[in-house]
């Protein structure tokens, strides 16, 4: 059921005009009215959100078609844009919670003299996530998910005077790029296999009616191309190293960019494509694997790190890996559903880590803190409260989210018991390393420097008040989808109008996953109990424990970078500079040169003939008409 | 009367004696002198060939030729002047910077 | 042999005899004077081909006012400096030059040539009918020698004379 | 004079023209020449009025007999190929002029070469009569041979004759082939003519198209520069003045791909369809190497230039794909790197002039003192990129979509060029325009000046539209690189025969 929604286009378009505005007029505005030109682009753009998600019928879709914008036939692509609960569900994340963060950041960037460029990306960057959420096709949705990348590239290189940022923003768009070249392959493949069957097309809703043509091998060829593009935007194992160097970006960016929206994006693909992916067991498979070994992995490194925004950073990985976990067995609504409550609290999270380096005045170090409670007391509040919602504590969002999936993973037909036992691990890695965390930071003695201690206070009512709301939302989002043993899930059925029912779980017995999730509660308590043990108290253990090999491995991210950047970064641009330092000038152009000298190096003998003595040149003209005359004498 | 061949012969002998001035003299003046000579062994055979067939064109271009071997005469004149006036020498081989 | 012919040969001998004088002395003022001469018994060779104006003009023109200017020049200048002679050289160019002649030669024997002159009118060469031809037929390339020799004149002067 | 003559002779008589301005007179010079140039624009925005869009055939032709003896015609006319391409040149004509102002020395002479380029330059895009294109085609060669060559940096003379000689020794062959196809085209039909539609009628044996094609193909790969043949790019590039750059960059490159569209693959077509594969080797090679190479330069100018060769292997790509999509994307690409590179040299042009440098080492945190320049600077980097939402994605796409029907393989490592670009280009930018301002010499610089303002924001203008709404260029192409499709693809089934891979039967079959 389609129906025309002339008003979705302005769910993207007000932001763009905010940013446009400021780009163009900026300047001349007083940098606090950019901020809430921003704010009020975004909360215009919200409530058409809300009303599209009020409006919107069960199991029906908004469209709005603008133009057409490619046109090379048999090729089309509109620049139209399409809405379902999917992307209703979308929307509001991204419209809500960038609403909440475009605030938070009036507080946390109103000294900083480039407010003005930082809303105006932040609003470009509402405009493209929004429209790869409300993209109708493939090309145009790979308009927002490059322009998402592009934002985040200027985001986390926002404060460019510092090399690192902008070093971090170009690996993020470089990683991505690689990311996205199996991505477009994949676009490619998918046109040309669809038309090959007949049907030219890039729109979601006749690929989904067509995607049952298509031949198996290359429905896995290029869902895994497609997942090769997810990888680069979500942060998955191989290319998730671009994400905790991203942190070097403004903190309510790493919130709304690199926790909240971007980084799911991938998430979404694989859910607004399911219809493929569901066709491709082995990638599914694949997905499902790399989703839990990511997962698992980045938790490990999360144990070890001292800065805070890393910590968030790697768990962020983990948690998209909890997602792709959940997607590769096929559970797409799980999926979505562990994305939306992972908006609120890894949100929520970020932004107080924000209000902590904010009262900090930039210190970012976890070893330099402790004790803040005392002085930052609706932080550490809310920074609790999503702290145990993250490690799954009951009745919580992250509880029932975080269980649907090791349900998932354990049950249904594409799980397995090794991806429960990597997700299950995972649960309690990720319990000690935030509540290492918690107490590192906000417990123990405070070891804040003494100029900084002096100047530390609460953040002011901007950033505050969408801490709490947030740490509302990580509670109570949860709700909506609670098991069958409890009120039920309303989630499931609204998404199952676009992700279709899902398959029915065999063992449906309620025990099983009672069981699993006691399980799950005991390992998160576990690990909880870990934290306070070493980190909780004053004890030296914490101090013995970072001295050993494993940590020490652990701490360096298991040398990844350093691999990479032996493995391809040094041989690659070795060759490079091989080719432009040796070979392009010393054989291609040494061969045209070449040509040129050996010519020169013929004439200059020859010159030599050219005495400048006007009567030998008198004699050979004289020898010549001789011959002449010889010749006709001769004839 | 002379038959025609030998004018012709001797226009010849001398037109090879002024090439052969033009070609070994190393001074501009006899250059400039063999060519008169050139000119005037052409003239003779224009002439020559007018009284042979009997049509005054051949006389006028001689005069023709009269005339601008005058011209040739006073220029390339007031060229070795201006020549001598540099470089102090009549000598073709000191002029040489038309090489390579 | 008849009268006419001695008298060609008389003269042909002379004007080779001297012109082979303009090319050998050392002496610039010898080759002219030399040159002079040869102009001057040419002119008498042109007399016996019935070409009494145009032999005039070579004695007036030529022989007086070209040679003139000839050694005015060789005087002005006085090259104190006598050119070295190579053997190498004068006997390449010398030998040139006979082949040179001997291929001019042999290309008029070529074909064999008319004997005797055609009957011509008495006034042939004279001024009058000269005067015919180049104001009628000739009138434009005579005008146009006439630009050319302006032009001669003023090229010179503007060669000869010294800067500053 | 039909509108396509006035268009093509506007800015030689406006040469002309500023030949009667006394040479003191610096700014009525540039002002006349500026006039000259915006003239020219409306004029050609006047044929865009008039073109058909729905013809693919030639349309606004006008044909004159020139050299009647030989059979050489006046014979112009434009369509879906050329149309773009004009507007292009006029386009950039009053920019590459505004890029000017600041050259003080021989200004009469210098505006004098530009003007005649562009009629060079118009007169190669609409020319239908091979000997007309030709002397067009050389006629580009002698301005810029100036430009380089008086106007330059230090090494000018060797790359203004590195540059020529280059050039020249591909189009003599391409002259050699003309002559030959008009006098094969007289033994046929008895009529001795140049004309590029009468020609394209001519039926060559297999042997005789692939000779001719190679001798065209040489002197456009040359231009284009197609690997290995661009180590000219470089030189020229940057010891040319901006203006210079400018133009080498946006047109001159693009007078390559376009012959070959418009020349060697019509013409030959078989011959064309049994090159594609070896083309499409070297256009690959040129991208990927271009980009390698791109990213160790150190000089802003080469890296730029060698970013061409990369470029222009996707123009080289798209065509050679035979098939709608590739061709319309790699017109559309031609289009594209001229708007971005274009840009791109007229930015490094700006900072030159102030700073006197071009080594990425001598610049850093420019943004911070340089806000609006870096801020143009970013969207020309991200077109140039090949970012969604710019123009530079839509021409990508097409060329990939086109060369993925031919080969997955072409596709995927065409693709790669795409992520390698991303690396060179943001490099570069973030060595120049990020980091901290350390250098003194930079934190006096000026930011953009109105001139300045005026002459990018157009091309960044177009940079946006053509990424967000390529259809009206698009669907203007289409009919025009339809018949060539047409004429290539009634070939196809040829060349197995000329492989020696068809049976008896297909030969007999075609032998009746």
């Amino acid at each position: 059921m389609m129906e025309q929604f002339g008003l979705l286009r302005f769910i993207p378009l007000i932001p763009l005009a905010g940013a446009a505005l400021n780009i163009l007029f900026g300047a001349r505005l007083r940098p606090q009215f950019a901020g809430f030109l921003a704010c009020g682009a975004v909360a215009l753009s919200f409530l058409v959100s809300l009303a599209v998600f009020w409006l919107l019928p069960a199991s029906g879709v908004f469209r709005d078609v603008l133009f057409i914008w490619i046109d090379s036939e048999p090729f089309k692509a509109q620049l139209s844009f399409q809405a379902d609960a999917l992307t209703a569900v979308m929307l509001l994340v991204i419209t809500g919670i960038g609403l909440l963060i475009h605030v938070y950041s009036l507080g946390y960037m109103g000294d900083d003299e480039g407010m003005t460029r930082y809303f105006a990306y932040l609003n470009l960057f509402v405009f493209f996530m929004s429209l790869l959420v409300l993209a109708d096709n493939l090309l145009l949705l790979f308009v927002g998910w490059e322009g998402v990348g592009l934002c985040s590239y200027l985001l986390i290189g926002f404060w460019y005077e510092d090399h690192t940022n902008t070093i971090a923003g170009n690996k993020a768009f470089i990683v991505n790029r690689i990311g996205d070249f199996g991505f477009l392959l994949g676009v490619l493949l998918l046109f040309w296999e669809m038309g090959r069957q007949g049907v030219w097309t890039l729109n979601f809703s006749e690929l989904e009616r067509a995607a049952h043509l298509l031949r198996p091998e290359s429905v896995t060829l290029i869902t895994l191309l497609f997942f090769a593009g997810a990888t680069g935007k979500s942060a998955q194992i191989p290319l998730y190293v671009w994400l905790p160097d991203a942190m070097q970006g403004p903190t309510p960016v790493s919130a709304l960019i690199h926790a909240a929206t971007m980084v799911t994006a991938g998430v979404y693909m694989t859910a607004r494509l399911h219809f493929l992916f569901s066709l491709a067991p082995a990638t599914l498979a694949v997905i499902a694997t790399i989703g839990a070994l990511t997962a698992f992995f980045a938790a490990t490194i999360a144990v070890a790190q001292n800065d805070i925004k890393r910590v968030l950073a790697y768990s962020t990985v983990s948690q998209l890996g909890y997602m792709f976990l959940a997607a590769g067995v096929g559970a797409f609504s799980a999926a979505i559903f562990h994305l939306f409550t992972h908006a609120f609290f890894k949100a929520c999270l970020f932004l107080g880590s924000g209000s902590v380096i904010h009262a900090l005045g930039g210190e970012q170090d976890m070893r330099k803190m402790g004790g803040l409670r005392r002085y930052l007391p609706t932080t550490y509040w809310t920074y609790l409260v999503a702290a145990l919602v993250i490690s799954g504590a009951p009745l919580t969002a992250g509880f029932f989210s975080k269980d649907q999936i090791l349900w998932q993973a354990y049950a249904s037909p594409n799980g397995s018991t090794q991806l429960w036992l990597l997700a299950w691990l995972t649960a309690g890695l990720t319990a000690f390393y935030m509540f290492r965390q918690l107490f590192m930071v906000f417990h123990g003695a405070c070891r804040v420097a003494e100029p900084a201690k002096a100047r530390l206070h609460e953040s002011p009512a901007a950033m505050t008040v969408p801490l709490v709301l947030l740490a509302l939302g990580s509670i109570f989002a949860g709700w909506l989808g609670t098991p069958d043993f409890m009120w039920g899930s309303v989630w499931d059925p609204w998404l199952q109008s676009v992700l279709g029912v899902q398959e029915a779980v065999d063992d449906a017995a309620p025990g099983g996953e009672l069981f699993l999730m006691a399980l799950t509660l005991g390992i998160a308590a576990l690990g909880f109990l870990l934290a306070f043990l070493l980190y909780g108290r004053e004890s030296r253990v914490a101090e013995r424990i970072a001295a050993t090999t494993i940590y020490r491995w652990l701490a360096h991210k298991y040398y990844v970078d350093e691999i990479y950047d032996c493995v391809f970064v040094r041989p690659f641009t070795a060759c490079a500079r091989w080719l432009a330092q040796i070979f392009d000038p010393g054989f291609i152009d040494g061969f045209v040169n070449g040509v040129a000298s050996t010519i020169r190096a013929g004439s200059l003998s020859w010159r030599r003939i050219q005495s400048g003595d006007v009567q030998h040149y008198l004699f050979a003209f004289l020898a010549g008409t001789l011959l002449i005359f010889a010749y006709l004498l001769g004839r | 009367m002379a038959p025609l061949n030998y004018y012709l012969v001797l226009s010849a002998i001398i037109f090879a004696i002024g090439v052969a001035g033009v070609v070994i003299r190393r001074n501009f003046i006899v250059i400039l002198l063999s060519i008169e000579l050139m000119l005037n062994a052409v003239n003779l055979t224009f002439i020559a060939f007018a009284r042979y067939l009997g049509s005054m064109e051949g006389q006028v271009i001689v005069f023709f030729v009269m005339t601008v071997a005058a011209a040739e005469a006073v220029v390339g004149l007031a060229i070795i002047i201006s020549i001598f006036r540099h470089r102090r020498s009549l000598d073709p081989r000191e002029m040489q910077l038309l090489k390579w | 042999m008849s009268g006419d012919m001695i008298l060609f040969f008389i003269l042909a001998s002379l004007s080779v005899i001297f012109s082979l004088l303009v090319i050998f002395p050392r002496n610039v003022v010898h080759s002219a004077m030399a040159l002079a001469a040869t102009l001057f018994f040419v002119a008498v060779l042109f007399l016996t081909l019935d070409a009494p104006m145009l032999a005039i003009l070579q004695v007036l023109v030529y022989a007086g006012a070209i040679m003139i200017l000839f050694l005015f020049v060789i005087m002005l200048l006085n090259p104190a400096a006598l050119e070295g002679r190579r053997i190498a050289w004068w006997t390449l160019g010398s030998l040139a030059a006979v082949a040179l002649l001997l291929e001019l030669v042999s290309l008029f024997f070529y074909r064999p040539s008319p004997s005797g002159q055609p009957p011509v009118a008495a006034a042939f060469g004279g001024p009058e009918t000269l005067a015919q031809s180049l104001f009628t037929d000739f009138a434009l390339p005579f005008e146009i020698a006439s630009v050319l020799l302006l032009v001669a004149i003023i090229g010179a002067v503007a060669l000869a004379k010294r800067e500053g | 004079m039909s509108d396509l003559s006035l268009l093509v002779f506007l800015p030689a008589l406006g040469a002309l023209g500023l030949l009667v301005i006394p040479r003191s007179r610096n700014s009525a010079l540039l002002q006349a020449a500026l006039s000259v140039a915006l003239l020219t624009f409306l004029q050609s925005l006047w044929i865009l009025y008039r073109f058909d869009p729905n013809l693919g055939e030639m349309q606004l032709v006008e044909r004159l007999a020139w050299i009647p003896a030989y059979g050489i015609d006046y014979f112009v006319g434009i369509d879906g190929l050329s149309l773009f391409l004009v507007l292009l040149t006029t386009f950039l004509g009053p920019i590459t002029i505004l890029a000017s102002w600041t050259i003080r020395e021989r200004i009469k002479e210098y505006l004098f070469f530009m003007l005649l380029l562009e009629t060079g330059m118009l007169g190669a895009l609409v020319a239908l009569d091979l000997f007309l294109f030709y002397v067009y085609w050389e006629v580009m060669l002698v301005p810029m041979y100036f430009l380089i060559g008086v106007w330059g940096g230090p090494r000018r003379i060797y790359a203004a004759v590195k540059f020529v000689i280059y050039t020249m020794a591909g189009s003599l062959l391409m002259l050699v082939g003309i002559i030959f196809l008009a006098t094969r085209n007289f033994q046929v039909t008895q009529r001795l003519t140049f004309d590029l539609l009468r020609i394209a009628h001519l039926h060559l044996p297999y042997d005789e198209q692939m000779w001719l094609f190679l001798a065209f193909a040489l002197s456009f790969a040359i231009k284009v520069p197609l690997f290995p043949l661009h180590t000219w790019l470089p030189d020229a590039h940057v010891e040319a003045p901006t203006a210079g750059s400018v133009i080498l960059a946006a047109i001159l490159l693009k007078m390559g791909t376009y012959g070959f569209l418009r020349f060697a693959i019509p013409l030959f077509p078989e011959a064309a369809l049994v090159a594609a594969p070896f083309i499409a080797a070297l256009a690959l090679t040129g991208i990927i190497y271009g980009a390698m190479v791109a990213m160790m330069q150190e000089d802003l100018k080469k890296l730029v230039a060698y970013s061409s060769v990369s470029h222009l292997g996707f123009v080289m790509l798209g065509l050679f794909t035979f098939n709608l999509q590739g061709i319309q994307g790699a017109l559309y690409q031609m289009l594209n790197h001229g708007l971005s590179t274009g840009a791109l040299f007229l930015i490094v042009g700006m900072i030159y002039e102030r700073r006197h440098a071009r080594m990425i080492d001598d610049f850093g945190g420019l943004w911070k003192q340089l806000p609006v320049f870096s801020s143009f600077f970013l969207v020309v980097t991200l077109s140039s990129i090949g970012l969604p939402g710019l123009n530079g994605f839509v021409g990508e796409f097409l060329i990939l979509l086109g060369a993925f029907e031919v080969s997955p393989l072409w596709a995927a490592v065409a693709a790669s060029g795409v992520v390698l670009g991303a690396i060179y280009m943001l490099w570069m930018f973030r060595r120049v325009v990020f980091g901290p301002l350390a250098r003194p010499e930079n934190q006096r610089l000026q930011d953009l000046n109105s001139r300045e303002i005026f002459m990018l924001a157009p091309i960044v203008g177009l940079i946006f539209f053509m990424g967000i709404y390529p259809q009206p260029f698009l669907s203007r192409m289409k009919s025009s690189v339809r018949l060539v499709i047409q004429r290539v693809e009634s070939q196809k089934l040829a060349v197995p025969l000329i492989r020696g891979e068809a049976s008896d039967e297909e030969k007999a079959a075609r032998g009746n």
